[in-house]
């Protein structure tokens, strides 16, 4: 199996870890990337509010590169970066206005789109391709025990469900299953994190992600995982914010049903890329999977120490 | 108390500009709009605006120009896109946030230092000059002209992500940025509006196959 | 301008309707009536206001005496809608009915075309092929077939039991064929009916035994309709009357089998409690029941597996049934032929699948119920008994009633299913009344458009029943603020107080669409009529025959029509009844004499027409080894016609040099 | 002909489905292009193989053929029959030299007013496209050539094809 490979913006930078994990795991499952040429900007989400068009532009260099590249089609890791890609094939195929257009801007750099590379997300390649049963074979630490909550996010699944079920995605939870976590019942899953209001206007944006953090603790959680940079930064980066804000909020206490306990101690739950989860389960180091960067060290129940699989 | 009057006159309408905005690719669905509110119901940032999206789709619906752009719901949307897979119209309430955001910013109808706009520029002309965009420097920038207390307030998510190595002292970018310069020129030649309009007019654009 | 045939002695007139402004805006009458004037055989050619009215068709008559015409052309609506009324008068003009032609310049050219010019272009074309085609008509008899007058009612629900009352008490036999093990559809599993609230069984089971003891009644439940054969006055149906494993003529209801099962508690899945309740393998649907007739499960009864007789049973039930001997275990399906001249199809409606819409939870939240399953959590007769016991053993505090779900929904069910928002007030009354709870219904618009409903929409209001006008996004149970906790949350925009809430409830109830059966389209071949877009049974015109459909003497009452509440259920059972005794009353059919006949000198006997014909009409004369069509048989298709190599096929009305002088006429240049 | 060219198309509606549809599009004011003249008969089964050619012969550009769909004619299988003549007329026609997409063949259900605007405009469209047919203008150039310079050749296959009974 060989894909091209669109990192993105986010997976050079404050998402690192989520490329540092995704490139060994699929090597262990002998999954080829090639790093599209001279990839750009997909256009992504804040940039479609300046100019929608441009945006197809931008984001149609990428296919169009990644069509010259002859790898049938195309991965697209960030979930920004995977909405933008499949949105701008919809709205080409549905606007031959705007198809005029972009394939006149392609033109200026040699290069032209047919549409017919398929944006794939790791989930979808992971499940759908190499399958949940490959996947098992190479477990050597399987996670036992480890309780998470997996968030999806909004946009693999919206507005167009290609590969899961918009209201209750299941990829994730099978893959983790597989690697022997258990999936807590959260029914957040893909509820919006505040996407980059965390940033520009603090209020709302972190309420969005703190209402994740806090459920995902009140069920019970070890830890969150995410398929997505934007999630996991807004999720895990911004505690300090979170617990100054609402740390005094109490839920009813994890381990006791009856008493009650302030939220803020527990909204260092931390949250990680399902891929590094995977990677631990293959028995990649730590620091291979980029897991020292997460801003809450990664706590694992003592069964979900690193152990030989009962094979 | 200080009373305002809320009372709208005709005068008030900018004529026209719901139909405008519903002849935009994907927008047109906005007409069948029947205000049942689904749309605000799942939205999670509705309860912080000041028009909840239902609103936005009426008052654009009805030529209300400047109470949308003004609005601060057009920001807060965080395109998660749970209004547009649940609305009963098939309406993209998204994409035509999406084109309200535009128009706003085109039209600079956004206040002076609002982070969000700001941002979305600051992403546009850095994605435009290097290709890609490197988030910290961005985030930084934004600060800087938006909300200066912020930045500083900001130091120790910076310092943090320094510390884990997220936090990229050189901008990315890409190789062939005149490629990208080229193809950008020929997007700004074109008015992709007279294009829109020409299709409308029975230009045969595809989906619409009426009667000639 | 090329001469039409030599028929010299043709004298048409032509007469264009302006149907007030509905042809008139866009074909120039006028225009249309001088051109055709000039047509050869034409002798005058006229533009009147509306040719459908008295004068109109009087205007007609007048022309035949005065200008001695034999041939009639009015161009006006769709033959479909007017064709029989200008026969009728050029009959009465004193010319044969078949002198006639219409053109159709309103449905196919004036309300579908907006170019003035190229309408009236149109009008022409098809009105000088009509000019040249009925030059070639020939005086036709209508042929008469006695109409059979017993009648055939598909769907023992309120339409199908007041279809077939009506005729009954009228003196006609009627077969009344119901799938179910009873008949009473979905009313007989509500509890009140809005607005009046009178008890829905008060008010159907006399109807229902009425339908089990009335002498013209037969009445098969458990039954259904596999095949219809024939034409509209002669229908030939073939009924599966599955095996209940009773003796229906020996079973007295006594119920004595049942409580003596070798089950003593009943264990399976109750279809008329919606799976809220349970029952035994043998059973009655419920006290009511019509027939009072108790039946088999053999896919649950012990005696069986898996639907197999294999007598492993001890057969308590056949003891207490004692010599009575009512249970049959041999019992067989049987397959019934009846002739039945009209059918009414009353074949109801399914309620929309919830599944269908997960973010309302239902399935994954045990509080979350349909409206049809709180039907029967409210009734006396319910499986509980009327008491609003929850399903996690709770009695609700706060109820939450959601409008609209699988209606008006692009992505489900796009039309309103009109008797929501009724039913779920309705609901939301008898709710408050047996749990006193807070009471919320969350509406997109209240439809409350009939007798007395806006009314109890205004009783309900004073009950202080919550009203938001807001369609609900998504219910959860996760919780925001502590007060929601364990609860069923649901979060919705007030869209008159332009707020977003959040409301915890502990009930949930889902107002579920009404949809067309799922075997819908089979149902529609089996008596090859059609269905609307949404999956409804077609009607033949949406106003002036709304009961009638595209098959003559079948026709349509209830929500396989369209969704409609137990009022207009029960009066388009009575237009339906009425339909079918024109009919029979009427005594005999006039066939449209399009049938077709083999012209014997140019029969090469080739055979080829034979296995075309699909009502086996056509044979083959051993003698004379010509082609012979039985004109009783023959429906005029015209597929023999179109495949006879020779041409010595005839079909009237539909003969070869009328359809090649109409084809020549629309392409000939003005 | 007119002064700017538009197709002529002529088509033929079975009385059950596609001509109520047709009648349905009218009721609901649909819009469509006024190039098709609607002959009306009780079943597509009727529709004669020469009925098409005559409808080309005498310069049609395009035909259409609509009939209930597969298991609802009004008649059990009409439309079933028309279809096999349609397999072999689509051959013939090519043969004729007669593009394959002038004769169209749709099922059109008495529902789908809707549909019968659509493919009348599709079909226009794609006639338009395609220009005008004109068998009549090339009879007659084709008699011309007979006459000056062959007056003994045989009358050309096409036009003995289409000229009927």
């Amino acid at each position: 199996m060989k894909y091209s490979y669109f990192p993105g913006c986010s997976l050079k930078g404050t998402g690192r870890a989520y490329e540092e994990s995704l490139l060994p795991v699929l090597k262990v499952l002998g999954v080829e990337l090639e790093e599209l040429d001279d990839w750009n900007c997909c256009g992504a989400t804040a940039y479609m509010a300046v100019d929608e068009v441009k945006a197809c532009v931008m984001a149609s260099r990428n296919l169009a590169i990644a069509e010259k590249a002859g790898h049938k089609e195309l991965l697209a890791p960030c979930s920004a970066c995977y909405l933008v890609l499949n949105k701008t094939k919809h709205y080409l195929h549905e606007s031959p206005v705007v198809e005029a257009v972009v394939q006149k801007a392609l033109r200026q750099a040699n290069l032209s789109y047919s549409g017919n590379t398929p944006v794939r997300h790791p989930l979808d390649v992971l499940v759908n391709n190499v399958g949940i049963e490959e996947i098992k074979k190479h477990v050597k630490h399987p996670l036992k025990g480890l309780k998470v909550a997996p968030y999806y996010g909004c946009q693999i699944v919206r507005p167009y469900a290609t590969f899961d079920d918009q209201y209750n995605p299941t990829t994730m939870d099978r893959l983790l299953e597989a690697i022997g976590c258990t999936m807590v019942t959260y029914p957040l899953k893909t509820r919006c994190c505040g996407g980059s209001l965390t940033g520009t206007l603090p209020e709302p944006g972190l309420l969005c992600s703190y209402i994740l953090l806090k459920e995902a603790i009140t069920r019970g959680a070890d830890l969150i995982a995410t398929v997505c940079p934007l999630c996991q930064f807004n999720l895990d980066c911004y505690r300090d914010k979170m617990v100054g804000r609402w740390g005094n909020e109490t839920i009813p206490d994890p381990r006791n049903k009856d008493a009650r306990v302030p939220v803020g101690p527990y909204l260092d739950i931390p949250v990680v890329f399902f891929t590094q989860l995977i990677g631990l389960a293959f028995g990649l180091s730590e620091k291979e999977l980029g897991l020292q960067r997460g801003f809450a060290p990664m706590r694992k129940p003592a069964c979900a120490q690193p152990q030989p699989a009962a094979a | 108390m200080e009373l305002r009057r809320t009372i709208k006159y005709e005068s008030d309408r900018v004529k026209g500009f719901g139909r405008e905005v519903m002849r935009v690719p994907g927008c047109e669905q906005l007409e069948h709009c029947i205000q049942c509110g689904t749309c605000s119901g799942l939205c999670p940032l509705s309860i912080f605006m000041d028009h909840t999206p239902r609103q936005v789709m009426e008052l654009t619906r009805s030529d209300f120009k400047n109470e949308v752009l003004q609005s601060t719901t057009i920001w807060l949307c965080a395109s998660c896109y749970a209004c547009t897979v649940e609305c009963p119209k098939q309406i993209r309430i998204t994409d035509i946030m999406y084109e309200l955001k535009q128009r706003a910013i085109h039209e600079g109808f956004y206040p002076k230092r609002f982070p969000i706009p700001v941002l979305a520029q600051e992403f546009y002309k850095m994605s435009h000059k290097r290709g890609r965009v490197t988030e910290n420097f961005l985030a930084t920038v934004m600060f800087l002209k938006t909300n200066i207390p912020a930045a500083l307030g900001m130091w120790r998510l910076g310092l943090n992500l320094l510390i884990r190595g997220r936090f990229p002292l050189k901008l990315e970018g890409i190789k062939r940025k005149d490629e990208l310069v080229r193809m950008m020129a020929v997007v700004d030649k074109l008015s992709i509006d007279a294009l829109n309009n020409d299709h409308q007019n029975g230009g045969h654009g595809g989906r619409h196959n009426g009667a000639h | 301008m090329d001469k039409v045939n030599g028929n010299h002695d043709v004298r048409i007139g032509f007469y264009v309707c302006q149907c007030g402004h509905n042809i008139a805006a866009m074909v120039d009458c006028a225009e249309l009536a001088k051109y055709v004037g000039q047509l050869p055989n034409v002798v005058l050619s006229r533009d009147y206001k509306y040719m459908c009215s008295d004068p109109g068709q009087e205007l007609i008559q007048k022309d035949i005496k005065e200008f001695g015409l034999n041939r009639i052309v009015v161009a006006s609506c769709s033959p479909l809608l007017h064709e029989h009324t200008f026969r009728s008068a050029v009959e009465a003009g004193g010319l044969n009915p078949f002198f006639f032609h219409m053109v159709n310049i309103r449905e196919h050219v004036s309300w579908v075309h907006t170019d003035r010019a190229e309408a009236t272009a149109k009008a022409r074309a098809l009105a000088r092929a009509a000019i040249r085609r009925v030059a070639h008509h020939r005086a036709l008899e209508v042929k008469k077939v006695p109409v059979h007058p017993d009648v055939l009612v598909v769907g023992g629900g309120i339409a199908g039991i007041h279809a077939a009352l009506t005729l009954a008490k009228a003196g006609k036999k009627v077969y009344l064929v119901e799938r179910e093990p009873s008949i009473g559809g979905h009313m007989a599993k509500f509890d009140k009916t809005f607005p009046t609230l009178d008890c829905a069984a008060c008010i159907l089971t006399p109807k229902m035994s009425e339908v089990g003891s009335h002498p013209n009644i037969t009445l098969w439940s458990h039954s259904e309709v596999v095949k219809m054969d024939g034409y509209v006055g002669n229908y030939t149906v073939k009924i599966k009357r599955k095996p209940r494993y009773i003796n229906e003529d020996l079973c007295t209801g006594c119920q004595e089998c049942i409580s003596h099962c070798v089950y003593k508690e009943p264990k399976f899945h109750d279809d008329f409690n919606e799976g809220l309740g349970k029952r035994k393998p043998v059973y009655i649907p419920f006290p009511q029941a019509t027939p009072q007739v108790v039946l088999i499960d053999p896919e649950v009864c012990l005696n069986f597996k898996r639907g197999v007789l294999t007598d492993k049973c001890k057969k308590p039930c056949v003891e207490a049934c004692g010599d009575r001997k009512a249970i049959d275990f041999k019992q067989k399906e049987e397959l019934k032929e009846i002739k039945v001249g009209t059918i009414i199809v009353a074949t109801g409606f399914q309620t929309f699948d919830v599944g269908r819409m997960p973010q309302y939870g239902y399935g994954r939240y045990p509080n979350v119920y349909t409206a049809l399953e709180v039907e029967r959590l409210v009734n006396a007769s319910g499986p509980t008994a009327g008491d609003v016991i929850l399903r996690d053993g709770c009695h609700p505090k706060s109820i939450g009633i959601i409008h609209c779900v699988g209606s008006r929904d692009k992505n489900t069910n796009r039309w309103c299913s009109r008797v929501c928002c009724m039913y779920s007030m309705k609901l939301a009354h008898l709710l408050k009344e047996h749990t006193e709870a807070e009471i919320y219904n969350f509406y997109i618009d209240i439809r409350a458009p009939g007798k007395g409903y806006e009314e109890f929409y205004d009783k309900l209001l004073e009950e202080g029943v919550h009203f938001i006008r807001g369609r609900v996004g998504e219910v959860t149970d996760w919780a925001f603020i502590p007060e929601e906790e364990g609860k069923l949350v649901i979060r919705v925009e007030d869209t008159l107080a332009g707020v977003v809430r959040r409301i915890p409830v502990d009930m949930v109830v889902l107002a579920t669409g009404l949809e067309p059966q799922a075997d819908a389209q089979d149902v529609r071949r089996l008596f090859n009529m059609s269905c609307g877009s949404e999956g409804f049974f077609l009607e033949r015109h949406p106003k002036l025959a709304p009961v009638n459909t595209f098959t003559d003497g079948v026709y349509l009452a209830g929500c396989c029509q369209s969704p409609k509440d137990i009022p207009d259920s029960v009066a388009q059972a009575g237009a339906a009844a009425a339909e079918a005794m024109v009919l029979i009353d009427k005594g005999h059919i006039e066939q449209e004499p399009n049938t077709a006949f083999v012209v014997e000198a140019e029969c090469s006997g080739c055979k080829s027409c034979i296995p075309l014909c699909p009502y086996t009409a056509i044979t083959l004369n051993e003698g004379s080894k010509k082609a012979v069509i039985n004109e009783a048989l023959c429906k005029g298709c015209g597929t023999c016609v179109a495949a006879c190599p020779s041409g010595s096929i005839v079909q009237n009305l539909f003969d070869d040099e009328e359809v090649f002088s109409e084809i020549q006429g629309v392409l000939a240049y003005d | 002909m007119t002064k700017e060219w538009t197709p002529r198309i002529v088509a033929f509606f079975c009385n059950w489905c596609t001509y109520t549809a047709a009648d349905l599009a009218g009721v609901s004011r649909m819009k469509y292009a006024a190039n098709t003249r609607t002959i009306r008969l009780m079943c597509s089964g009727r529709v004669d193989p020469q009925f098409i050619l005559e409808a080309f012969a005498r310069g049609a550009d395009g035909v259409l053929i609509g009939g209930c769909h597969p298991n609802d004619c009004h008649y059990g299988e009409g439309n079933y029959k028309m279809l096999r003549r349609f397999a072999l007329l689509q051959r013939m026609l090519k043969d004729l030299g007669i593009g394959e997409e002038r004769l169209r063949l749709e099922w059109i259900s008495a529902a789908e007013g809707e549909k019968v605007k659509s493919v009348i405009n599709d079909m226009v469209k794609k006639i338009t496209a395609l220009g005008p047919l004109d068998l009549p203008g090339k009879f007659a150039d084709w008699d011309r050539e007979l006459t000056e310079l062959a007056p003994a050749v045989e009358p050309a296959p096409v036009e003995s094809a289409v000229t009927h009974a």
